[in-house]
């Protein structure tokens, strides 16, 4: 099993879930975060003082899918998040040594 | 002897208002009668200002209801709007505002006398500034209550003019027609015997078809309707809404009761009928909506209270207190098939419930203070009271609508989407509201 | 000419009210006396609106103090519930509270007349509207102090059945004993001489009783005792529970000074120990704090200022300033103490602490009302003072236990530890109260 | 025949007093003329109450604005601290304050009678207590200005200690000066002629420069400078902190207003003169701010409302209602500059602008109340106007900063490093204020 | 080294807590997440639209152990957050490469 | 690639954010967290009832970065995070196999 760590922008979370859906994804889990890369933060004034806001809110989405749906996540999250702009966010994937379904004790892909 | 007598009588009765009650001098019977006039007069200014002190307050429940009941990414920006249309809005109902409403009107449609106040650098009668206080924060009252309807996509600078129009043109001029007479107006509306106390028409209903009109120029939230089905964007604080909506009601006694302007005994039943039917708006609106989405709704329970203060404005002086439970409760009832009616089928993005619970039930409250009037009930008073909601309609729907319009043309009504997916605070004001808290990615949809 | 003089004496004194102070009409001294009594009344009104406006707002007050004290998971059903306490509170008042409470009372024990304001349709005397407008406010704040105790539990459609309830017969059957005569009544405590002038026990320890009685059949919250020891449950906003204090001591200038209900130069004395009450219940309950825990504890010390306030409520003007700092000081300190008591000894679980500010410190307040009395002590005064407390108590907490013991074994009076630990927002109203911010994982437990 | 009828006369106009007005009693003239002195002395009780009240309501104005504008892990001690300096500083100027202030005053520099209140435990007379009911709530506005200049950065402690002494001494000193008159006193400044009608420099300036030697002597908070350079720390919630500003309004028509101590009609002027300025304050910080920054600064405008009252309340009865709107645009202007001036150049950490709002536009206020008097500007009043302004601060700056100075050199002013890190909250009074929620990291530098 | 992510229930994160020092724990992480897998959210009405609740409210536990501790915890974790109810949650194992305490600069098992 | 996970105290955040943009890192994620380790919470007092606040919050940052800079960048996190306290926090370190720009589609390094 692979983690996919897709950090996105937080308008594009619906159809990101819609995309992993159709996959055949059945969980997902979605963190707040605040980051920056290519896309830097922005100047602000408070009370006449500049200051530069760093980290810029954006949304994380945190799913295990089977190795072999791997492909398949990560180009429907490419597509689903893509708006071509700066700040679009990035992937990361992982491996997954383990999976345990709480409620049963199932384990593996069937946990899943 | 006679004489002796009858000049003491004189000198008592008449001529001794030029000695007055003030200081040791002797008390007479005519200077006595005129220090009770102007302790009555002082006491009708107390009470006349600390009801529009407590009209004022509105301000801050308008601004936490429309805040509580939108996104945090926009409280600033709601606030903002909230403050500034009591700013502008009152220096442009002190230039010409109140001179349109309440100057001398040759006819009946508007006023033409008494801009800048100028009424009284003249007579120095300080009753013309006590009268403009509790006008002014009527006016605000109206102006504010398109803030709700449109916000989380209106342009700052689009809503300071649109600001300065209701409260220097719009809201004047159809007050004029109702009201005009209070002071040195004359309208055509009162002429024909119109019944709106305290404006369910006058200033709820105008409100609330300005908001009418501001809310489909500029076109729903980005996210409102998908494929046609409204979805819903759910307000950041329901605790700083209601804290908003239990301001409004304590600010609304002194919106109904202090518009008699006057300290005297009519105030009681005008209490109670506010009382009454605010708390029956928040029984109904309940109810329905408990039957009709399974569980009692707090947004539109907020609603229905609110409902039920516009319903009973109007008539809260002349209907009995077992009929401003009516009124009450059916505007709670009125205001949730209402929001229902503008958000899904007419597809109108009214965040607040603005249209519904002051346009409709300011309409509502119009016809109910004819239909329950204590002294009874003709078809002519029903007629003008439904000559009144269509005029006010007729005349602030069209005119509010070519405004934006001409806004939305010139200098742009709404913001970029970008600005309005990362919401108004950044993009108009370089803020958020709240910077130690994270948002919830749901939220920002 | 001797009959002339009579004859003008005459009309000018007596016959005069005819012509009574109006217009250009001549005055005259009857004439004068007369308006002198109106305009006194139009005072009186006055005074009792706005001081009753104020109360109403205690209920904004009430509604942030018990939402910023507990969990943001159920902030939005302790809203609904303070909004409905006082909407259904105040039909039910109008309804039969205020008949039971000041109808004419054969027995001493209940009023029977007066249902409906069916007094009001009758007279039209709009003394008896203005004096309902500040009696139902009284009504909904005994009421709304229930809500605190059992927020966090308690089925919406039970606390709606508990409202009607003590506003409709509980609350008045007391309030007739010792406040009867101040409209048709005649009650038999107030008979006896017994002193609460604004309601420490009237009004406070009657819903801090039935607060009592509901909380204890209700039982503690999930989490909140393990293995016998009491666990903190923090609430979710200091700031918004504080600002429900604030606005609670503001209204209570309107519970305590407007109880005169008369525009009189009494109230400043009302005012002043309203005062000092409160800063010294603050005082109180701080240092107590700092001593007993080392810091000074803010939400006890909150607790402290409306312990203040509670315990000068009976005694407010009948006591001297000097004794006012003193009642509050010790309010303050009791309050520390009862809220431990209450929490780890008895192990009842009231989470905003309205047992000891309400309950506890009205008692308190009664018997301070006695012992520091301005015109001296007699055991007599303390025994009917005492005799008032236990009154209220053996009338309150039966009837509310057994009331709570009948919802309970009928409709239910707690939800599902499910919807409990989820939070009742979303099981009662389907709706969460901040969805825009992420909830803390501790504070779900 | 002429005796009897001239006895009757007199029995009328004199004799009658001892009949006077009461129960039904046969009324006369003499005993008219008193019942409308009493019915007068009602009213001015109720307004000088009422108003008090008002003024009262805006320690909620100030914990909130405060709260709003500083971070959440502060929250809670603010709160407590603007709850304690009325508490500690009500019963401090009841015991000391008010005598220094309004006790006889030989030397023109302070009163020496009138200690615990005690013209009251004397005379009874009733007047006492509602004036000093009116002025307690105007040294808790002087207190309180000071918490938000030294806020996330001062021990608990030595903030209490701070309190005791302005309401006890400073303020009542300084205060004796300018309105000792009002009742016992006599000040060498009012001599003069000083025009303060409201306290322009008796509360606000004097409040203002206290907070600029308390922001001087504890430093900035960490983090605000950083290599020489002004840092931004955002405050937590402008929602909250906009819900203050507008309670703060509220309140300010009592405070001004209310300084008639008086139910007259020149309450009007008054309150029309406090809205306008207001109005231009906001109007004018906004412009300032979106020509300097690019953008409308909501904190900035919300400044600049309460920088317009400021300005308008040593002038409020004695300039026109064109002039307010120019004294309150000209406040809004001021307050921009004075905040940024404050902040990076004098580098002095001001967290909410108490400084610029309170002590310089307190100056700005009391010198527009002479050049734009109603009835003229001479040379002198000008100069009289300085005196006062320079008075306060050469009173005030020196001793509260030798008081801050041997706070901190005793007990020590400031907590430590890691308490201003982790937050007053935890360190002072061992709770958060929003447990419920997660906080942001950038939030906590 | 290993990383054990668990998202549970939150009434549920004391037991966890305490089941997990049990075993020898001695330090862990905890976030506020928003998730859904089996258990799907619920629709709700908001002035009078339905919507749905799509993501419920979790919190993910993250807990690296020293390889050999893998198991127990593991078992300790399951067995505390078992309520045998839908929406129990889920666990995932990662390997973890490296591990340093800032503080002292130490590195592996001994910084745990 | 390798992620870099570092629970640190929330005052350092500014320092460490800078060492890492010295070593040539130009993206990060920040998360707020709550969590202990040596050092434990702390007992509180509320309402006269004592209560263990157990979990102590902190930030997690996350970091990618190519192999050849894991090194450099450790010790950047670790000398601007230490203040020789306790509760300084710690850094864990994961392999990542792979990374995709959303926006470009690029994947490996160059997506970084
Ligand atoms: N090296 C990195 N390590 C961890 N998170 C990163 C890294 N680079 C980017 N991110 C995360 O991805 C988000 C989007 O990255 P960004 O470079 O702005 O997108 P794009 O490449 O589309 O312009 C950032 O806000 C940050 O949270
Ligand atoms: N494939 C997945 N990837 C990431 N997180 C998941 C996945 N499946 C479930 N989760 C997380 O685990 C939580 C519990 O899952 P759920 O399937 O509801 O539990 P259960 O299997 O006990 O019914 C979800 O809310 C989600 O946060
Ligand atoms: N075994 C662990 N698993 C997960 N997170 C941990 C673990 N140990 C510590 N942490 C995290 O690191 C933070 C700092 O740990 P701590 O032991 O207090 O630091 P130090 O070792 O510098 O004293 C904790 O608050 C917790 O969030």
């Amino acid at each position: 099993m692979k983690k996919i760590e897709a950090i996105i922008k937080h308008f594009k979370l619906d159809d990101v879930r819609k995309a992993l859906m159709d996959t055949g994804a059945i969980g997902m889990t979605v963190i707040e975060v605040k980051g920056f890369g290519r896309q830097k933060g922005h100047m602000e004034v408070y009370r006449g003082v500049e200051y530069e806001v760093q980290f810029l809110p954006k949304v994380k989405i945190d799913v295990i899918v089977p190795s072999e749906k791997l492909e398949e996540s990560l180009k429907a999250i490419r597509d689903a998040a893509n708006t071509g702009e700066i700040g679009d966010g990035k992937i990361f994937v992982y491996n997954v040594e383990q999976c345990i379904r709480i409620r049963t004790g199932e384990s593996g892909k069937e946990a899943l | 002897m006679k004489r002796f007598i009858s000049l003491i009588l004189l000198v008592m009765m008449l001529a001794i208002p030029l000695v007055s009650f003030a200081g040791d001098a002797m008390p007479t019977v005519a200077g006595n009668a005129e220090a009770i006039k102007t302790v009555q007069t002082n006491a009708d200014f107390l009470w006349t200002l600390v009801a529009a002190f407590m009209v004022f307050f509105m301000q801050a429940g308008f601004a936490m209801v429309e805040a509580g009941f939108t996104r945090a990414k926009n409280a600033v920006n709601i606030i903002m709007k909230n403050l500034m249309d009591m700013s502008l809005g009152a220096i442009a109902y002190w230039a010409i505002g109140f001179a349109l409403m309440f100057g001398v009107s040759k006819t009946g449609w508007f006023g033409t006398t008494g801009f800048f106040l100028s009424d009284y650098v003249a007579d120095k009668d300080p009753w013309t500034l006590a009268f403009w206080m509790f006008q002014v924060v009527f006016a605000a009252t109206a102006a504010t209550i398109v803030s709700g309807a449109m916000a989380e996509r209106t342009k700052f600078i689009s809503y300071l003019i649109y600001s300065v129009v209701i409260s220097g043109l719009i809201y004047p001029i159809f007050g004029s027609w109702a009201w005009g007479s209070l002071y040195k107006g004359s309208g055509w509306l009162e002429g024909l015997g119109f019944i709106d106390f305290a404006g369910s028409t006058v200033v709820h209903s105008v409100g609330g078809w300005a908001a009418l009109a501001g809310a489909i120029v500029i076109g729903p939230r980005i996210g409102k309707y998908v494929n046609g089905k409204a979805k819903a964007i759910p307000g950041h604080s329901i605790t700083i809404g209601a804290l908003g909506v239990f301001i409004l009601w304590f600010g609304w006694y002194g919106f109904n009761a202090g518009s008699t302007t006057a300290a005297n005994t009519d105030t009681a039943l005008i209490a109670v009928n506010t009382t009454l039917a605010a708390c029956a708006g928040a029984f109904g609106a309940m109810v329905i909506s408990w039957i009709k989405f399974k569980k009692p709704d707090a947004t539109m329970t907020l609603n229905g209270t609110l409902a039920g203060l516009v319903g009973i404005t109007a008539g809260c002086a002349n209907v009995l207190p077992g009929s401003a439970i009516l009124i009450g409760l059916l505007a709670g009832v009125i205001v949730v098939f209402a929001v229902i009616f503008i958000d899904q089928t007419l597809k109108v993005d009214d965040p607040v419930g603005a249209i519904s619970v002051h346009g409709v039930c300011g309409a509502w409250g119009t016809l109910a203070a004819g239909l329950f009037n204590a002294g009874g009930v003709t078809l002519k008073i029903v007629g003008v009271q439904l000559l009144g909601i269509g005029a006010a309609f007729l005349w602030v729907f069209p005119t509010a609508f070519v405004l934006f319009k001409l806004i939305d043309k010139t200098i742009g009504l709404r913001t970029s989407p970008e600005e309005e997916l990362e919401g108004l605070d950044i993009g108009e004001h370089g803020l958020v509201a709240y910077p130690d808290f994270q948002v919830n990615p749901e939220a920002n949809g």
